[in-house]
C-alpha cells in the first residue's frame, strides 16, 4: 500500500464544467469509438455495460417544481493516490509514467476485479464476455487502442495513445515532447463535447488553461475526503452540485471539509 | 522392503542401484531432448514471404536509400513496409527479368491486391504494443548511408538490407509470435537505462509501450 | 471372505463398520450428479466468460468470494487445531486433528477451484508469482494460500497412506511414519502461512480506503480487519470442525469423537471467540461513531432497504455475543443441543461477516449521486459452489470409509 | 523394466522437462495466446488521414473531420474550421464512422419476390427494374424525401415533373409549420434565427440544445456564450414539460404542460406589452387586447408554469438587449403553426426581427436543376394530407411510390395513412442506407451511400440565421454495394432521356455553389464551408391576431396523463435508428431491457399508485396500448410522463430492434384550426399499473 502521493512534473488533468454539460452523450460515443470499446446489444443494463466514460444525472433532491438537474460525466479520475494501483496483485495497473495517468494493461490483467472493488468512482469495467463487433463493425476499429479480451478489467486512459502521438509528432517536428503546448494533447471526449464543458491539459503547466481553472472557487473534485487526490476537477456555481461531489454531514459546508481531505 | 534389503549382498545392491540410476538418466536424457529440441520445434511453423523481394537488387544495384520505402510520416508515424501503390510507383510495369517481379506486377499491381497486408513482419509486435519509430530515431539523422542505417536498425530488426531473398519467417503455433519478435524483457533492458539512445524519456512504465 | 460384510470391508479402518458398498455407491452417485451440475457451470464460465454469472461491474465480488472467505475461515480449524496438537502438544486433540486437516484440505482446495473460475484469465494465474505487486494484500493471499494448500496436501497424504491395506506395504508404512515425524514442522509452517493469509484476506478489505464501509485504520501496514479475520477464523475453525464431526456422526449413526474432545474444541474456539467478540465490537463501535463521520458519512447511510438492512449488522454481532456468553456458562454448554447451536451461530456470524464485507461493502454507493443496486448470484455461481460441496462430501465420505480418521471410533462403538 | 525402474525413469523425465525450456516457454506462449485470441478482431494498420466533410445523417449537418486509416473511416471528429458548427459534434455524428459499417446497413439491392422474401439482385437488374417501373407508372408517381437540405431532391422533383407528376413531398418537419406561421404573419422569405448573437433566448417547446434546428451550431453558440467557470453572455430560458438536456443547460426552466405552448407565449406577450414592449406593426392593438386575456394567473392555470417564473421570463426578455423567442415542437415534426406565430409576434414586440440576435428573413434555397420544383413550393405541400387522402381513397394511389432517405412507416402516426398508401401503391421503392421499417415494406430496396461516401450537400438547414452551404465529399468508398443516390437518380433521368441540366453530382453542386457565390474549388478540395449573411428587404410583417386566435382555439389533449416526448439525437433518427455505440448512451431512465421507461414525479407516481420499476400500461386516445416501466424523476410536471422517442423499432439491427415502444404510436393526426395543418405530438393517455 503506497500511502504517498507521487509527484510528477506533468500532471494531465481534466476540468469539467458541470454547468455547461447538458448530458447529450457525444463524449461517450466518441470515447467508445476512439478506444475500441465494443458496442452492447443491450446497453440498458448499466451494471454490465462497459463505458470508460459515463454521464450521471444529478438531482438537487427537491420536489417539483423546485427540482434542478445536472449532468456529471465521469471518466477515470487518474487519482494522485489511486486506490486501485495498490491493490492489483500483478501490477496490471500502475501510476508511474510522467503525466500521472493511471495505466491499465489488459494483457497483464488476470481479472481478479480487486481494483474494481477498490474504486469508489466505478471507473473500472470488466469484460464479462469477449467483446463482439457484429457484422462489419470491426472495420471501424481505430489502430490506436488494442482490443481487449474477456476476463480483464479496463478503464479510461485519458486517451493515452494521443499523448504518445503528440510526443511522436513533437519529436518529428523537433520540439520537446515533454513540453507540449496547450491543446496538443486532448482526449476524445474533450474534443467531442459540443458545449465545451471539458477542458484538458497539464495541471502543473501555467501555460495550460486547466492550471488556472482548478483555482476557481467553484472547482471541486469527487470524493476528495477519501484522499484519492483525483486529477479530474469539476466546476459548478451551484452549491448543491458541489455538495453532490462528496459526502457531507448535515452541519458541514462544502469548502471546509474538502480542505482537510 | 527393509527386511529384504537386509538380506541382499552389497554387490547386488550396488548393481540394482546403478540399473536404477540408468533408468533415471535415460528418462532425463529423453526429456531433455524432448524439452529442448523436439517439442519446441513442433511448436514452430515456418512461412514464406509472398514475394521473394531482394534488398540487394534495390539497395546495391539500383542505389535506393532505405528512406525511399521506410520513412517517418509528417505526423511522426512510421510507414513500415511499402504498399502495393508505393511499389507500383516504379513497378507499374515489369522492369527487369526477375520472374518474381513479373509475378508481383501480375498478381498485385494489376489486381490491386495489397502486399503490405500479406507481408510477414519479422519483428511483428502484438496489437497491445505501442511502438513509435520516431521516438527511437533520435540519432538517425546523424547516420550516413544505407550501411550505417542498416547497422542502426538491426539493433532490433533482422539485417535484411544485404539479403537477396527474404529470410525464413518462423512463428510459434500457439502464440502466433514471430521468432524474431522482441519480447518485453528485450524492450525493458534499454528502457531501464535512462540515457539509452540519448533519450531521457524512456521509462519502463507500462504505458510507455502498451496501448 | 466374510459375506456378511461389505465387499470392500478389507479396506476399512481396523475395527470399524461401514455401510454396504451399494448404499455407499448410491450416496456417491447423488453427490456425483451435483458435482456434474457444478462442472457444467464451471465449463460454461471458463468457456464463455464470467458473464455467465450474476456478477456485474458494481459487484465484481459476489457469492464466490463470500464462499471462499467463509470456507477459508471455517477451514482454519486445520491450522489452529494442528498447531495446538503438534506444537503445544495438547494430546487429546489427536482424536479430531485428522478431521480438521481433511476439512482444511477440502476448504482450501475448494476455494482454489472457485478462484480459478473467479479470475477472468486463469491461464495467467502464475502472473501472481511472476509479476507480484508486493504492496497488494491479494499478492500475500495468493502466495500464502497456494503454499498453505501444498502444506495441507502434505498433511492429508499420510492419512490416505494410513489405509489398512496400504499400510501393509512397508515402504508406505515407513513413508507415513516419516510424514508423522515431520508433522509438527508442517503444522508450524501451516500456522504461519495460514495466520498471514487469514489476516491478509481481512486486510484486503480494510485497505480499501475508497470504500467507507470497508476501510479501517490499523497497526503498521495491517488494518484492523487483518486481526479480526485471524481471530474470527481461529474461533470458528475448531467449532466448524466439531459441527462437521457431529454431522458425520448423525449421518453414519456411529460415534466418532468423544464428547470431552468436542468440549475441548469448543473451549478452544470459545476462548478465541471472547477475544474476537471484544475486538469486533470495539471495531464496529469506532467505525460507526468515528471513522464514518470523518468521511462525511453516517452509520445509517451504510444500510438500505431490506436486503442491505441493519438486521444483518445486528445479527452478525448477536451471533457472536450470545455464543460467547452461553459458552461461558457451564450448565448450558454441557447440553449438546445448546452447545452445537452456539457453535453454529458463531459459524453463521462469521459467514455473515464475510458476506456483508463482500457484497454490502461494494453495494454501498460512495458517490452521493450513485444508487444502491442489488446483487443476486445466479445458478452458475450456486452450481459451482455446490460443485465444491459435492467434492468435499465425496472426499470426506471416502476418507471416512477407508482411512482411520477417528482414532476413538473403534473404542467408542465397541458393543 | 520393473516398477521401480519405471518410477526412476519418470523421475528423470520430470527433472529433464523441468530443466528444459518447453514448459516455461509454453506458459508464456499460452499467455500470449490469451492476449491475441484469434476470434477477437485485430487492429488495422496503415496511414491515417483526416478529411473534413459534413454529416448527412445528423439533421444539423454537423461539420466533421473523418479520420480514415488505410482508406477506411474510423472516427468522426468535430471540424473546428467549419464556420457553422465550429467543431461541435452531436452524439449521432460522432457515431457515423461506426454507423457506416453497422449491421443494419444495406449492402445490395433487394427485390421482393412473389413469396414475400427479399432477393439480392445486381445493380444492373435494379436499374433496369427502376427504369421499367418508372416508365410503366407514367405520371402516377409519388416521391417523398426525408432530407430537405440535399439538392438531390431537385433531381427527383425534376424527374417527377417531367413525367407529369407533382407528388413530391418532404417528410413533415419543424420548418413546415414555421413556414406557415411566418407567411401568416406577413413574412416573405424564409424564417431564420440568429441565436448566436442573442443575449437572451426563450425557447418554448423547442429543445434547442438537443434536437431543434441546427443543434451542433446551437450548441457551439451555447459554448461560446458560456465560458468555463465564467459569466454567461447569453441567458437561455426553456419551457417544456420535462427537465431535459436543454433544461439542464438553461438558466430558467418553465415547466409547461405539453400542448400549452400558445397559452404560455400569449402570457409572455401580455406581460411584455404591459412592460411597454410594443414594437409597432399593423394589428398590434387587436393582438394586445387578445393577449390581455392571458393574465399570468390564467396562464399559470393552463400551462402549469408558476406565475413567478413566467414573470421572471418576461422580465429577462424585457431587460435583454437582443432577446429572441423561439417556438418549436419536442418531436421535431407534426408541430403547430400557432405557437410560432405568437413567437414571431413577441419578437416583433421586442423589435427582434431582422436585428442581430433576432429573427432573420432569409432567402429560400434556389433550385438549379432544370424543371425542378422550388424548395419553397415543396415546403408548402403536406405529405400526410396526401397519404391520408390515398388511404381514404380520395386520391388515386400512385403506381409508383419512391421513398428517399426517409422512414415514414416509423416516423408518422399510425393513422397517417402511410401504411395504406404503401400497400395501395402499385410498386414501392426505398432508397436508403439502413434497413428501416419502410424498407421492409417496399418492393425494391436500393442501398444508398452515406454523406461520407458520395457527393451530396447541406443547404441552409432550418433554424440557421445565415445562408450556409456545405459539401459532403466522399472520403471513403461506399460500403459494400451501396451507391450514390444522387448519381443513381441522375443516371435514371438520363436513361429516361429527361433534361436535368447537370450531368453528375459534382456539376450539380458546382451550380449551387455558383448560384450562391460560394468558392466551389476550396469547398471541393479543402472541405471549406460557405456562409453568408444574406438579408432580404424587410417583410411587411403584421400581427395576424385572427390567425393566432383561431390557432389558440385548438383543443388540448385528452386523457388523465399527458405524455411528454423527448427526442435525443444520440439515439439516432428515423433513418438511422439507434447507432451501435448509442445503446450505452441510452440511459436507464429511457429504456430498461425491452421496455421504454416513463419518468414521472413522485406526486404522479403516488396518484397512479406505482413505484419506481413497476410496469405500467398506457392507453392512448387511439386505443394503442403500450407497457412501460416507471421511473421517478422530480423534474417533470405532475400528471405527465415522459417517454423518449426513437425506440420501438421493428427493423434495423440488434441494436435497435425490439427495444421499448415508439412514442409516435400513441399520437394521432388532427388538424390545427385555421391553418389546417396536420399536427400530432399531443398524446393524452390513461395510465394504470400493469
Amino acid at each position: 500500500m503506497s500511502s504517498e502521493v507521487k509527484q510528477f512534473k506533468i500532471r494531465w488533468g481534466m476540468v469539467i464544467d458541470i454547468d455547461k454539460c447538458t448530458g447529450c452523450g457525444a463524449c461517450m460515443v466518441a470515447c467508445q469509438a476512439e478506444n475500441n470499446v465494443a458496442p452492447a446489444v443491450d446497453g440498458s443494463n448499466k451494471l454490465r455495460s462497459l463505458n470508460w466514460l459515463t454521464v450521471f444525472r444529478l438531482s438537487n433532491h427537491k420536489p417539483f417544481p423546485d427540482h434542478e438537474v445536472a449532468y456529471l460525466p465521469r471518466p477515470c479520475m487518474q487519482c494522485g493516490k489511486p486506490s486501485c494501483v495498490a491493490v492489483c496483485p500483478v501490477i496490471a495497473t500502475d501510476k508511474r509514467e510522467e503525466g500521472g495517468i493511471v495505466s491499465q494493461i489488459p494483457p497483464r490483467c488476470i481479472g481478479c476485479r480487486y481494483c474494481m472493488a477498490s474504486c469508489p468512482y466505478h471507473a473500472r469495467y470488466f469484460n464479462w464476455y469477449d467483446p463482439k463487433w457484429p457484422g462489419d463493425l470491426a472495420q471501424a476499429l481505430t489502430p490506436d487502442v488494442s482490443t481487449r479480451m474477456r476476463g480483464v478489467v479496463e478503464k479510461c486512459s485519458f486517451c493515452h495513445h494521443r499523448f504518445m502521438k503528440a510526443q511522436e509528432a513533437a519529436v518529428a517536428a523537433g520540439r520537446d515532447p515533454m513540453d507540449l503546448p496547450d491543446g496538443a494533447y486532448i482526449t476524445a471526449c474533450t474534443e467531442a463535447c459540443p458545449n465545451g464543458a471539458i477542458t484538458f491539459g497539464d495541471l502543473n503547466n501555467p501555460a495550460h488553461k486547466v492550471h488556472e481553472l482548478i483555482k476557481s472557487p467553484y472547482a471541486f473534485r469527487l470524493l476528495e475526503r477519501l484522499g484519492t487526490d483525483p486529477q479530474v476537477y469539476y466546476i459548478s456555481k451551484r452549491e448543491w452540485v458541489r455538495r453532490e461531489g462528496d459526502n457531507y454531514l448535515e452541519h458541514e459546508k462544502t469548502g471546509e471539509a474538502t480542505k482537510q481531505g | 522392503m527393509e527386511e529384504r534389503n537386509n538380506t541382499t549382498t552389497p554387490a547386488t545392491e550396488a548393481k540394482k542401484c546403478s540399473c536404477g540410476w540408468g533408468a533415471f538418466v535415460v528418462g532425463l536424457v529423453v526429456a531433455l531432448i524432448l524439452g529442448w529440441w523436439v517439442l519446441p520445434n513442433l511448436m514452430k511453423e515456418t512461412k514464406k514471404q509472398p514475394i521473394a523481394f531482394s534488398h540487394v537488387e534495390h539497395v546495391q544495384n539500383q542505389g535506393m536509400t532505405c528512406e525511399q520505402c521506410h520513412f517517418v510520416r509528417a505526423d511522426g508515424s512510421f510507414s513500415g513496409t511499402p504498399t502495393t501503390a508505393q511499389c507500383a510507383e516504379c513497378h507499374f510495369t515489369v522492369l527487369g527479368s526477375n520472374p518474381e517481379e513479373a509475378r508481383f506486377v501480375r498478381e498485385y499491381v494489376q489486381t490491386g491486391r495489397e502486399i503490405k497486408s500479406e507481408w510477414l513482419v519479422y519483428q511483428k509486435q502484438p496489437d497491445n504494443v505501442f511502438f513509435s519509430h520516431a521516438l527511437h530515431f533520435g540519432p538517425l539523422a546523424e547516420l550516413r548511408g544505407p550501411k550505417e542505417t542498416a547497422a542502426f536498425c538491426s539493433k532490433c530488426h533482422l539485417n535484411v538490407a544485404e539479403t537477396d531473398v527474404p529470410p525464413v519467417y518462423t512463428e510459434n503455433r500457439l502464440s502466433g509470435y514471430s521468432e524474431n519478435t522482441m519480447l518485453m524483457w528485450g524492450c525493458e533492458r534499454c528502457h531501464a537505462e535512462h540515457m539509452a539512445m540519448g533519450n531521457t524519456n524512456a521509462s519502463n512504465a507500462c504505458f510507455t509501450c502498451h496501448k | 471372505m466374510d459375506y456378511s460384510k461389505p465387499v470392500d470391508a478389507e479396506l476399512f479402518p481396523e475395527g470399524c463398520e461401514r455401510c454396504s458398498l451399494t448404499k455407499f455407491t448410491g450416496w456417491m452417485s447423488i453427490l456425483g450428479v451435483i458435482f456434474l451440475w457444478g462442472l457444467y457451470a464451471a465449463v460454461r464460465v471458463l468457456g464463455f466468460g464470467l458473464g455467465e454469472t450474476g456478477m456485474d461491474d458494481y459487484f465484481g465480488f459476489g457469492l464466490w468470494i463470500t464462499f471462499d472467505l467463509a470456507v477459508i475461515a471455517l477451514g482454519a480449524g486445520a491450522f489452529f487445531t494442528g498447531a495446538l496438537r503438534y506444537i503445544l502438544n495438547i494430546d487429546e486433540l489427536k482424536n479430531i486433528v485428522n478431521l480438521a486437516a481433511v476439512i482444511g484440505f477440502l476448504c482450501y482446495t475448494g476455494a482454489m477451484m472457485i478462484l480459478v473460475l473467479d479470475i477472468g484469465q486463469p491461464i495467467r494465474c502464475w502472473f501472481g508469482y511472476w509479476y507480484p505487486n508486493v504492496h497488494s494484500m491479494l499478492t500475500e493471499v495468493i502466495f500464502c494460500i497456494t503454499c498453505y494448500c501444498i502444506v495441507l496436501i502434505l498433511e492429508f497424504v499420510p492419512l490416505v497412506l494410513e489405509n489398512r491395506q496400504l499400510m501393509k506395504r512397508p515402504f508406505i508404512h515407513a513413508l507415513a511414519h516419516n510424514f508423522h515425524v515431520y508433522m509438527p514442522i508442517f503444522a508450524g509452517i501451516g500456522a504461519f502461512l495460514s495466520t498471514f493469509h487469514q489476516g491478509s484476506l481481512g486486510g484486503m478489505y480494510g485497505v480499501l480506503f475508497g470504500r467507507p464501509y470497508l476501510f479501517r485504520e490499523g497497526f503498521f501496514i495491517w488494518p484492523w480487519t487483518f486481526f479480526l479475520f485471524v481471530l474470527s477464523a481461529v474461533s470458528s475453525g475448531p467449532m466448524f470442525t466439531v459441527l462437521v464431526c457431529t454431522l458425520m456422526e448423525k449421518m453414519s449413526g456411529r460415534k466418532l469423537v468423544s464428547w470431552d474432545v468436542k468440549q475441548l474444541m469448543g473451549k478452544v474456539g470459545g476462548t478465541m471467540l471472547i477475544v474476537y467478540t471484544v475486538f469486533k465490537c470495539l471495531d464496529s463501535w469506532y467505525w460507526a461513531t468515528d471513522l464514518l463521520a470523518g468521511q462525511g458519512l453516517t452509520f445509517d447511510q451504510m444500510f438500505h432497504g431490506w436486503i442491505y438492512g441493519k438486521w444483518l449488522f445486528w445479527m452478525e454481532h448477536a451471533f457472536i455475543i450470545i455464543p460467547m456468553v452461553v459458552l461461558l456458562i457451564k450448565p448450558l454448554r454441557e447440553k449438546p443441543w445448546i452447545f452445537y447451536l452456539m457453535l453454529f451461530l458463531t459459524c453463521a456470524s462469521i459467514t455473515i461477516n464475510r458476506y456483508v464485507l463482500t457484497v454490502q461493502g461494494l453495494a454501498q454507493p460512495v458517490m452521493p449521486f450513485d444508487s444502491w443496486y442489488s446483487y443476486a448470484p445466479n445458478w452458475a455461481e450456486w452450481a459451482s459452489c455446490f460443485l465444491v460441496f459435492a467434492y468435499a462430501a465425496m472426499v470426506l465420505s471416502l476418507a471416512y470409509r477407508y482411512t482411520p480418521m477417528f482414532p476413538q471410533e473403534a473404542e467408542l462403538n465397541r458393543k | 523394466m520393473d516398477r521401480r525402474g519405471f518410477l526412476k525413469f519418470a523421475a528423470g523425465g520430470t527433472v529433464g522437462l523441468v530443466a528444459s525450456p518447453i514448459i516455461w516457454n509454453t506458459l508464456y506462449d499460452a499467455v500470449y495466446w490469451t492476449q491475441n485470441w484469434g476470434w477477437i478482431p485485430r487492429l488495422k494498420k496503415g496511414e491515417s488521414e483526416y478529411i473534413p466533410t459534413v454529416s448527412k445523417l445528423c439533421p444539423s449537418g454537423t461539420g466533421f473531420v473523418v479520420r480514415t486509416v488505410a482508406g477506411t473511416p474510423v472516427r468522426t471528429i468535430g471540424d473546428k474550421n467549419n464556420p457553422v458548427t465550429h467543431g461541435a459534434m452531436t452524439a449521432l455524428a460522432a457515431a457515423e464512422a461506426e454507423l457506416r459499417v453497422s449491421p443494419a446497413r444495406l449492402k445490395t439491392p433487394l427485390r421482393r419476390s412473389p413469396d414475400g422474401a427479399y432477393v439480392a439482385i445486381t445493380w444492373t437488374e435494379a436499374e433496369t427494374l427502376l427504369k421499367q417501373k418508372l416508365q410503366e407508372a407514367g405520371s402516377s408517381v409519388a416521391a417523398v424525401s426525408g432530407d430537405p437540405t440535399s439538392s438531390i431532391n431537385e433531381v427527383l422533383t425534376s424527374i417527377l415533373n417531367q413525367r407529369g407528376s407533382s407528388d413530391f413531398y418532404f417528410m413533415p418537419d419543424e420548418e413546415q409549420p414555421a413556414a406557415v406561421a411566418w407567411e401568416a404573419m406577413g413574412g416573405q422569405g424564409r424564417l431564420g434565427y440568429d441565436m448566436e448573437n442573442s443575449d437572451c433566448i426563450l425557447a418554448v417547446g423547442a429543445p434547442v440544445l438537443e434536437s431543434w434546428g441546427v443543434v451542433a451550431a446551437n450548441r457551439s453558440a451555447f459554448n461560446r456564450t458560456h465560458p468555463v467557470a465564467g459569466e454567461p453572455t447569453q441567458k437561455l430560458l426553456y419551457a417544456g414539460a420535462l427537465q431535459n438536456n436543454t433544461a439542464a443547460g438553461a438558466d430558467l426552466w418553465l415547466p409547461m404542460k405539453p400542448g400549452t405552448d400558445m397559452a404560455l407565449l400569449l402570457g409572455v406577450a401580455h406581460l411584455l406589452i404591459k412592460a411597454g414592449k410594443q414594437g409597432f406593426a399593423a394589428g398590434l392593438a387587436n393582438f394586445a387586447s387578445f393577449a390581455a386575456a392571458y393574465t399570468p394567473e390564467k396562464v399559470s392555470g393552463i400551462t402549469g408554469v408558476p406565475v413567478a417564473r413566467l414573470e421572471a421570463a418576461a422580465k429577462a426578455l424585457a431587460e435583454a438587449k437582443k432577446p429572441l423567442v423561439i417556438a418549436g415542437s419536442a418531436l421535431g415534426a407534426g408541430g403547430s403553426a400557432g405557437p410560432v406565430m405568437v413567437a414571431v409576434a413577441i419578437n416583433m414586440l421586442l423589435g427582434s426581427v431582422n436585428r442581430e440576435g433576432g429573427l432573420v428573413d432569409m432567402p429560400f434555397p434556389v433550385s438549379v436543376v432544370a424543371h425542378a420544383t422550388e424548395y419553397r413550393e415543396t415546403m408548402r405541400k403536406r405529405f400526410v394530407n396526401y397519404t391520408q387522402a390515398v388511404a381514404a381513397g380520395k386520391t388515386k394511389a400512385p403506381a409508383l411510390l419512391l421513398v428517399y432517405a426517409a422512414n415514414p412507416l416509423y416516423s408518422l402516426p399510425a393513422d397517417s395513412g402511410m401504411k395504406e398508401t404503401l400497400s395501395k401503391a402499385g410498386y414501392s421503392i426505398a432508397v436508403a442506407s439502413f434497413m428501416s421499417e419502410t424498407c421492409e415494406a417496399c418492393d425494391l430496396v436500393l442501398p444508398a451511400a452515406l454523406g461520407m461516401e458520395a457527393f451530396d450537400d447541406v443547404q441552409t438547414p432550418y433554424g440557421s440565421g445565415r445562408v450556409t452551404y456545405a459539401l459532403a465529399r466522399p472520403v471513403a468508398k461506399p460500403f459494400a454495394g451501396a451507391r450514390s443516390a444522387g448519381e443513381l437518380f441522375i443516371a435514371l433521368a438520363q436513361e429516361l432521356d429527361l433534361e436535368l441540366g447537370v450531368k453528375d453530382m459534382p456539376e450539380l453542386l458546382y451550380k449551387h455553389a455558383y448560384a450562391l457565390g460560394a468558392p466551389f474549388r476550396a469547398m471541393m478540395d479543402e472541405g471549406r464551408v460557405f456562409t453568408a449573411k444574406t438579408a432580404l428587404p424587410a417583410s411587411p410583417l403584421f400581427y395576424n391576431w385572427e390567425a393566432i386566435r383561431s390557432a389558440a382555439s385548438a383543443r388540448g389533449a385528452e386523457g388523465d396523463i399527458q405524455v411528454a416526448p423527448v427526442v435525443v439525437l444520440g439515439m439516432g433518427t428515423a433513418q438511422t435508428a439507434i447507432p451501435p455505440f448509442a445503446t450505452k448512451v441510452v440511459t436507464d431512465y429511457q429504456l430498461k431491457g425491452k421496455y421504454s421507461v416513463a419518468q414521472m414525479n413522485s406526486a404522479t407516481a403516488a396518484k397512479l399508485k406505482v413505484n419506481a420499476g413497476d410496469h405500467i400500461r398506457l392507453v392512448a386516445g387511439n386505443n394503442v396500448e403500450i407497457t412501460v416501466v416507471a421511473a421517478i424523476f422530480e423534474g417533470i410536471l405532475p400528471d405527465t410522463v415522459s417517454l423518449v422517442a426513437g425506440l420501438g423499432h421493428t427493423a434495423f439491427d440488434q441494436f435497435s430492434k425490439g427495444k421499448g415502444s415508439n412514442v409516435l404510436a400513441l399520437t394521432s393526426v388532427c388538424r390545427e384550426p385555421g391553418t389546417g395543418l396536420p399536427v400530432w405530438g399531443l398524446a393524452g393517455v390513461k395510465a394504470a399499473r400493469a
